[in-house]
């Protein structure tokens, strides 16, 4: 209650929660506000904002209400970022949790690999899985949470390594609990908090890396998702800027607030800055 | 009288809002006179700390002096503004802290942090600055002053580093230098000699010290006049003699009382034949650390051969300094690390030989305390469920379990009510009762407290310890006791083994051991206690041997 | 326009004269001479011999330093350039050329009929793409003389049509770097020598190619400019961004983004138009996998072409540039084009119908069934109109899935391992149907061949129109082979060509004598000039 | 010596890491669609058959795979990365022609960032919570969240074409024959745009580390100490706070080493910068295997260069790590 306390005390924490929780009511009211596919032939294309009551953000190069698509769109990079990031921090605290409670051997195998990982440029990474499983959005998800879990799970394994020679530990050990128990029920709740301040920037990442794939053209078109928009966008940035820079706003504005939940968690949660106004 | 130097009055300083009390200090009035080692005693929270850093001006954001003032050579320190209050410190008061290691900056010499001091007050060259270094730290017994001044804080002992601090502080000779708890985080042979020190330079150079510590053995050791502090507020002053041996407030008095004396009280042989419940049998453990491709290797011996066995219903005591590897012989025996060599036995059970299963079971005989009531306690259950814990591992429906530990909350003298509550919502006192609940639920026979008490305030202390000694004799309990307080040991231990540098110098029953120690270690240990020749001046003895 | 033999002989000695005097009553401003000339490359290129790759990629920078035996006038009929004059045979078996004299190659040696002859039997009938399929019958080549040079075919081959086809695919390499060595990996294939105005001075990957005026070029006074450089860049934002500031003055083949051509033809500075890129038209195709159930039935396709409003995606999508295509032989194409209609106009009524009478109701969510369509993506609208056609055909109650892949992915999937229902791309008609564009309609190509028929259909009245047209000497005869051969695929409607288009190129107007014939990008400059 | 010895214990230490990832790629990319003769017939507009049977064959395609790897290899333990299908050369010559770009790109992006960081880190821990911060750490945030294509292409727009004060693109004036300072200049002329676009995105970590590094290096005991030997507050900040700070940005240096280069590929593309990204980039499109194998060996040698000589720079800062 203290970090709900101390979160809600930074108005950079509150507003981007205000503006993750506006992007959630968006993703959410979508099939209200604009039924039917958003990827249907609304209108002419590229008609500006405003200029047709129809479309109040415009029509994009083919012929999509970009208000329909930005609301749909938003489930879409809502479900891109959530499920990456879940997959990402699911093998990152696998990982981590795993090599840093055992350590010797397993540890030093796990890390290898999470540096084999992480001195491979993610998107290069991405690019090939990519090039490999084609660019159906339920890999694209996968993808980019295969490529992003390195950093996570070093994360859980610094704080696992910490943890596991704490007291508490030691106590549930002398008492006899199995190790399993110890990481899950002992460790890991105490080791979430910085992790969990990661997932945001994992999420964040999550959202540009789609974005950046889609500017090469090489995310699923069968969703509306906002890098895609940004994608056809790109063709008439010059004329046309609206197309990519309402979409590019919309991400902008996700990640900004998923980074300032993230911050103001971070501040939250960091004893080190308690008690500072 | 002679006029102070430093005169305190009416000090109040008000918390930021949202702490848990308005003020930490309230009309707090205190003089310090020219030569005399003024103490400041009191238990964590008592301000003793905050009266330090106000006079520094060092006082944290948000924290403010509201009240009075604090006259220095005629002007109110709390008048002064940044500058001026800079050309103060340092250079008319100097100060020193508990932790050296943290209190040194790590990546820069010792020589460089010292000669900051001259570069930030005088026009000294740099050949004067790098002349005088090696001098001042000479001036504190550092052996090879030189090689000192270019060392880094981690390349020296703790004393070492405490002593360079100590140089620092007095570089330009100050009138006054504040040292807030310097020996807490030294050994007792340290101690010793940094209050030694700390005495000789006082009575040297004539400098005033305000000394803030929570030991009233130390006050015993140096002290000429003595303030004790409550909450906040100062509830008795006066000499040290007076003070300590006809203490006036109950507070006080309280305080004196829960001091363990250094005199064992008289209890009854163990019998040479005595059954034992523990028996450690030549065990070793060697911490090596393997460099890249196994090419440099050290080794550390912390457990260098060791044989001691516990009799059972007994107290043995493990006393030893800092890297004694008293601890590292607690967690061999609870297998919380495993020993290269040698037998643990519980009965007819060796414990180093059992593998990871069949350790599981045997747990339920031996557990353990641990020292930190913080760090002991995960913060994400409840007090309940964490004394459940262990009779849900090993078997006990964990509605019985939880119903268990509320029956115990009442064992160890909490309300039963508790178990709802999380570990954060108890005082430090209270968790480590909760630690003992824990260890006790599974109904060990054989208990391993490992400084079960050295976190704690002096007056909590007593109690836990009373309750220790209580719950063993109630339960059968044999306990092996790890402590590094010779005055602890004393009160509670019927058998005591020294180590050092991971071997057992000295093993035999207290009242021998306090009398005639034979080895020369048990010997410089027992002349280090501070305050050694005080005894407090409490007619019943609190704590009680079994 | 057909030409008979001897027509074509005396214009090809009309207008190699032509060539040889300066264009002068084009350039009625005087040609200053100097300056550099940039080109806008979208994309890397491995070789840079005309004669191991076809593709305009190439051309663009090779077709300054190589020369072909022969090239197209202002009017697109073939000119002699390294050639003179030619003659066939009466059974057409046999061409003679007549080779240029005094020509040297860039390192000082004299240009032979050796040259033409290892050329042609070395690289286009080994290695050339579209050239093995063109030589295939090519037997040998005599040279009587250094100047002259015989092709013996096996099998007859229209003049016409090979006259067409060597404009592209008749650029001749110096046998003496080539000969005996590993043609492939030859170091003359990044660091060209050949015959043409320009010398190569320079490739820096990644970044640009510089080629120089060559003083010793046969046509005397030529070039005006001192040098061409090209600059590689292949994001076609960034390009356009390049050419405003001057940083490349012609960008060509539609290598800027439609909207970008848009905005750029109000801009006076430039010339936005298809002038001199004519000779190849292309089209956006839909291609059916016949093995598929549904497209097995024609009448699911001719419902599928129906449903879809092309006038619609042109005039919105493709800013107007394009017309609705007729058929696999493009308007433009004068000397074949048959001069039918569009022959599936938009009608969705029909396309309903069409639907039902093949069997196939509206199902749960009115969803007939569910195809497959993998974009093969050649330029910026294959994806518009990959999303075109999944919304055109939700209406009709066909669920399209687009599946996404790069360009490898997608040549592979579709040709390779046959794995689509629908696709799209370009289809490029290069003057000639048996070029490239028969290919899309006659059985057995070997599985794998991009740009091939692949999709399981096979119609032995095809295959046989189209045996028929590449063999058949007569003009005339051919001409109406090719009109029956657009009516009957027309009719069965393997694939379905969406659109007929040419390509768009952006030059800066201070470039003067550019795009004045049908494929000047692939042409050689001598007679560019820059006023600056 | 010692250092050398070291460099070479970290660079054995990691060829595992090498061999797992080389290995493991070049089994991916086996399932890929299409080969690189897909990717060259589809640059050359086309082909026949013949054709590219001949080329498949010329680039050793019609063998197996795990001959192919065993090949690979083979010629890698001789330090022979191969030969690139769609460039024409040695794998080693086309990736040391395109390391300068992305070299000085990384280099000067984190130089920009790493400062740019830094000095607004400190800047905002000094000022933490008051709107200072708040407007330092959220601008930090908005360059972090906006897509750097975007950034990129509208810097373009507004710099180069509006205001013609950079150039649109491209790595130095084309042929201009320019050598010495003046090469130097233009290459840095060319450089200015690409590298704040890549900086802009780097530059919201480091300043977010540096902060949260100030904030908490300041709350340390030795500090208190600077503060009780009557140092003035900017002598505490720089001759005590500041260093020890700067340890966790130094440590990012080396775990950014990676990412920097992915990020390259984008600003590479925007800026037709004929770097190591993009040819990454265009070799995973091609399906060059041989290429795209030898720019992961080279950026897995390059993030450990890095990060040893992080680790040089971190035991210079930190006396600790020696001992």
């Amino acid at each position: 209650m203290k970090v709900l306390r101390l979160f809600l005390s930074s108005p950079a924490a509150v507003i981007g929660f205000a503006l993750f929780l506006v992007v959630v009511a968006m993703a959410a009211s979508a099939d209200l506000a604009y039924p039917g596919d958003p990827l249907d032939l609304a209108g002419r294309p590229l008609q500006w904002p405003f200029t047709n009551p129809r479309f109040p953000l415009g029509t994009d190069v083919q012929g999509r209400d970009i208000a329909a698509v930005i609301f749909h769109g938003a489930r879409v990079t809502l479900a891109i970022g959530g499920a990456a990031t879940a997959i990402a921090m699911t093998i990152g605290i696998a990982v981590g949790a795993l090599a840093g409670y055992h350590g010797g051997l397993v540890d030093e195998i796990l890390m290898r690999l999470t540096e084999a990982f992480q001195t491979l440029p993610n998107f290069l990474l991405l690019l090939v899985f990519i090039a490999v499983f084609g660019s159906d959005i339920a890999t694209v998800i996968l993808a980019i949470g295969v490529v992003s879990w390195p950093a996570s799970a070093r994360l859980t394994r610094a704080e696992f390594l910490t943890l596991r020679s704490r007291e508490f530990v030691q106590a549930a050990r002398v008492l006899g609990m199995r190790d399993l128990p110890i990481i899950f029920r002992e460790i890991l709740p105490n080791a979430l908090p910085p992790v969990i301040v990661y997932a945001s920037v994992v999420m964040a990442v999550a959202i540009l890396l789609e974005s950046a794939l889609a500017f090469l053209n090489l995310s699923d078109p069968n969703v509306p998702s906002w890098g895609n928009l940004i994608g056809t966008g790109r063709a008439v940035l010059r004329t046309q800027w609206y197309v990519s820079a309402i979409p590019g706003v919309a991400i902008l504005i996700t990640v900004l607030a998923v980074s300032l939940v993230g911050q103001g968690l971070n501040d939250a949660l960091n004893p080190r800055l308690k008690g500072r106004p | 009288m002679t006029p102070p130097l430093l005169s305190i009055g009416d000090l109040t300083v008000a918390l930021p809002r949202g702490a848990d009390r308005p003020f930490a200090l309230e009309r707090v009035a205190l003089d310090l006179v020219p030569g005399e080692i003024h103490c400041v005693v009191g238990e964590s929270g008592s301000g003793k700390s905050m009266t330090a850093m106000a006079v520094m001006g060092l006082l944290a954001e948000g924290v403010e002096a509201t009240e009075g003032r604090i006259d220095f050579r005629g002007c109110d320190l709390l008048r002064l503004d940044e500058a001026e209050m800079r050309k103060v410190r340092g250079r008319e008061i100097g100060m020193i802290f508990q932790e050296p290691m943290t209190a040194l900056n790590p990546l820069r010499t010792i020589g460089d942090q010292i000669g900051e001091m001259f570069r930030a007050h005088t026009d000294l060259s740099g050949p004067e600055i790098a002349k005088r270094v090696p001098a001042l730290l000479a001036d504190v017994h550092i052996p090879d002053p030189a090689a000192a001044a270019r060392a880094y804080p981690h390349e020296l002992s703790g004393g070492q580093r405490q002593r360079a601090m100590i140089a620092m502080a007095l570089a330009l000779e100050p009138a006054i230098l504040i040292a807030d708890e310097p020996t807490t985080a030294l050994d007792v042979t340290t101690q010793a000699q940094i209050l030694a020190l700390i005495r000789e330079l006082q009575e040297r150079r004539g400098t005033a010290v305000l000394f803030i510590t929570h030991d009233f053995g130390v006050v015993a050791e140096i002290a000429t006049r003595v303030t004790v502090m409550q909450n906040g507020r100062v509830v008795e002053q006066g000499a040290a003699d007076d003070v300590l041996d006809r203490p006036q407030h109950p507070y006080t008095k309280a305080l004196i009382a829960a001091v363990p004396s250094l005199e064992p009280p008289p209890r009854p042989r163990l019998a040479a034949s005595h059954e034992a419940a523990l028996t450690i049998d030549h065990v070793s453990k060697t911490y090596g650390r393997r460099g890249l491709f196994g090419a440099s290797k050290r080794v550390v011996h912390a457990v260098r051969d060791v044989s001691l066995s516990l009799p059972r219903g007994a107290t043995l005591g493990i006393v030893g300094e800092s890297g004694s590897g008293k601890s590292t012989l607690a967690r061999l025996i609870v297998r919380l690390l495993d020993p290269d060599r040698g037998a643990i036995r519980l009965g007819d059970v060796d414990i180093a030989a059992l593998s990871r299963r069949a350790l599981r079971a045997q747990t339920r005989h031996i557990q353990m305390v641990f020292q930190d009531p913080h760090a002991s306690l995960n913060p994400r259950h409840k007090a309940g469920e964490l004394v459940a814990q262990g009779l849900i591992v090993h078997g006990t429906p964990r509605k019985a379990a939880l119903a268990r530990a509320a029956e115990l909350f009442a064992l160890v003298g909490l309300d039963p009510a508790g178990v709802d509550r999380y570990p954060h919502e108890f005082s430090g006192g209270q968790r480590q009762r909760i630690g003992l609940a824990r260890a006790l639920a599974v109904g060990p026979e054989v208990l391993i407290a490992d400084e079960p008490v050295s976190a704690l305030d002096v007056s909590v202390q007593a109690q836990v310890l009373d309750l220790l000694v209580r719950l063993k004799t109630e339960l059968g309990l044999s306990m092996v006791f790890i402590t590094h307080d010779l005055r602890v040991a004393a009160q509670i231990c019927d058998r005591i083994a020294v180590m050092r540098n991971g071997e057992v110098v000295e093993i035999a029953d207290t009242v021998d051991l306090f009398a005639a120690p034979r080895h020369p270690y048990t010997r410089a240990l027992l002349a280090a206690v501070p305050g050694r020749h005080w005894i407090p001046p409490v007619p019943e003895r609190r704590i009680v041997g079994a | 326009m057909a030409l008979t033999r001897r027509e074509a002989l005396l214009a090809s000695v009309a207008t190699t004269l032509a060539a040889v005097l300066p264009t002068a009553g084009r350039a009625a401003e005087t040609p200053k001479t100097g300056g550099t000339l940039t080109y806008h490359l979208g994309s890397e290129q491995r070789i840079l011999n005309p004669a191991l790759r076809a593709s305009t990629g190439v051309y663009i920078v090779s077709s300054k330093i190589f020369e072909s035996l022969v090239d197209l006038d202002a009017e697109g009929k073939p000119v002699g350039v390294l050639a003179t004059s030619w003659e066939a045979a009466a059974d057409g078996k046999t061409v003679t050329f007549r080779l240029r004299d005094g020509v040297t190659w860039h390192d000082g040696k004299p240009f032979t009929s050796a040259d033409v002859a290892y050329t042609a039997l070395e690289l286009w009938k080994k290695y050339l793409n579209y050239g093995t399929q063109l030589q295939q019958y090519l037997e040998a080549v005599d040279t009587p003389d250094p100047l002259t040079a015989v092709f013996r075919y096996a099998r007859p081959i229209p003049t016409a049509l090979l006259l067409r086809a060597l404009a592209d695919l008749g650029y001749i390499a110096p046998k003496h770097l080539y000969e005996g060595t590993n043609v492939l990996e030859n170091p003359a294939n990044t660091a060209p020598i050949g015959t043409g105005p320009f010398k190569f001075v320079q490739y820096e990957r990644g970044q640009f190619i510089v080629a120089e005026r060559n003083p010793a070029y046969w046509r005397k006074g030529f070039p005006y400019l001192d040098k061409i450089v090209w600059r590689v860049i292949t994001d076609k934002s960034a390009a356009s961004a390049a050419l405003e500031t001057g940083q490349i003055q012609i960008s060509t083949y539609s290598s800027l983004a439609l909207a970008d051509y848009d905005r750029l033809a109000k801009d006076p500075r430039f010339e936005i138009s298809s002038r001199g890129i004519e000779a190849n038209a292309f089209n956006n195709t839909l291609e059916f996998n016949v093995r598929r159930k549904e497209l097995a039935d024609v009448r699911v396709r001719r419902a599928i072409a129906h449903a879809i409003n092309v006038p619609f995606f042109i005039e919105n999508f493709l800013y107007g540039r394009g017309k609705p295509a007729t058929g696999p032989i493009p308007s433009s194409s004068a000397a074949f084009f048959p001069g039918n209609p569009p022959p599936y106009p938009f009608d969705v009524k029909k396309s309903e119908a069409l639907l039902d009478e093949a069997g196939y109701k509206r199902g749960a969510g009115g969803v007939r069934f569910t195809l497959k369509l993998v974009p093969i993506q050649n330029g910026e609208d294959v994806p518009l109109l990959a999303t075109y056609i999944q919304q055109s055909l939700a209406k009709v109650g066909i669920k399209v899935e687009i599946q996404l892949l790069d360009i490898a992915g997608a040549l592979s999937t579709v040709y390779k391992d046959w794995n689509f229902d629908l696709a799209t791309g370009w289809h490029q008609y290069r003057g000639d149907p048996a070029v490239s564009t028969t290919v899309w309609y006659r059985s057995g190509s070997p599985k794998g061949s991009p740009w091939t028929n692949q999709w399981g259909w096979q119609s032995d009245v095809v295959d046989k129109l189209i045996d028929d047209a590449a063999s058949e000497l007569d003009p005339v005869k051919r001409k109406a082979l090719y009109a029956e051969f657009v009516a009957k695929v027309n009719e069965e409607l393997p694939i379905w060509l969406v659109t007929e288009r040419q390509f768009i190129g952006a030059t800066w107007k201070t470039v003067k004598n550019h795009h004045n014939q049908p494929r000047w990008d692939s042409s050689d400059a001598h007679d560019t000039w820059i006023d600056a | 010596m010692r250092i050398v010895l070291l460099a070479l214990r970290r660079l054995a230490a990691s060829l595992p890491t090498l061999l797992v990832l080389l290995v493991g790629l070049f089994v991916l990319l086996q399932f890929a669609p299409g080969d690189t003769v897909d990717a060259l017939m589809a640059q050359m507009g086309g082909g026949d058959p013949a054709a590219a049977d001949e080329l498949r064959r010329f680039y050793g395609l019609d063998l197996s795979v795990p001959v192919r790897l065993g090949h690979y290899l083979w010629r890698l333990v001789q330090l022979d990365l191969g030969y690139s299908a769609i460039y024409g050369k040695p794998v080693a010559e086309v990736i040391v022609e395109r390391l300068p770009p992305t070299l000085l790109l990384m280099g000067a992006s984190l130089a920009f960032a790493f400062a740019g960081g830094l000095v607004l880190g400190v800047f905002a821990a000094r000022k933490v919570g008051r709107w200072p911060d708040t407007v330092l750490s959220t601008l930090g945030l908005i360059f972090y969240a906006t897509p750097s294509f975007w950034f990129g292409l509208m810097g373009i727009v507004l710099f180069a074409v509006d205001l013609g004060w950079v150039p649109a693109g491209g790595y130095e004036e084309i042929a201009g024959g320019k050598t010495g300072l003046a090469r130097v200049l233009d290459v840095a002329w060319h450089l200015a745009l690409p590298t704040l676009t890549l900086a802009l995105i780097f530059l919201a970590t480091y300043l977010r580390i540096m902060r949260a590094s100030m904030l908490e290096v300041m709350t340390l005991d030795f500090v208190r100490t600077a503060r009780a030997k009557g140092l003035s507050g900017m002598a505490v900040l720089t001759r005590h706070v500041l260093r020890n700070a700067l340890l966790p940005m130094v440590t990012l240096i080396g775990l950014q080493a990676g990412t920097m280069l992915g990020g390259s590929v984008v600003v590479e593309s925007v800026f037709a910068l004929p770097g190591l990204g993009r040819l990454a980039y265009e070799s995973v499109v091609q399906r060059d295997l041989n290429t795209l194998l030898g720019i992961v060996f080279v950026s897995a040698l390059l993030v450990i260069v890095v990060n040893f000589l992080v680790d040089l720079l971190y035991a210079r800062l930190d006396p600790r790590i020696v001992s």
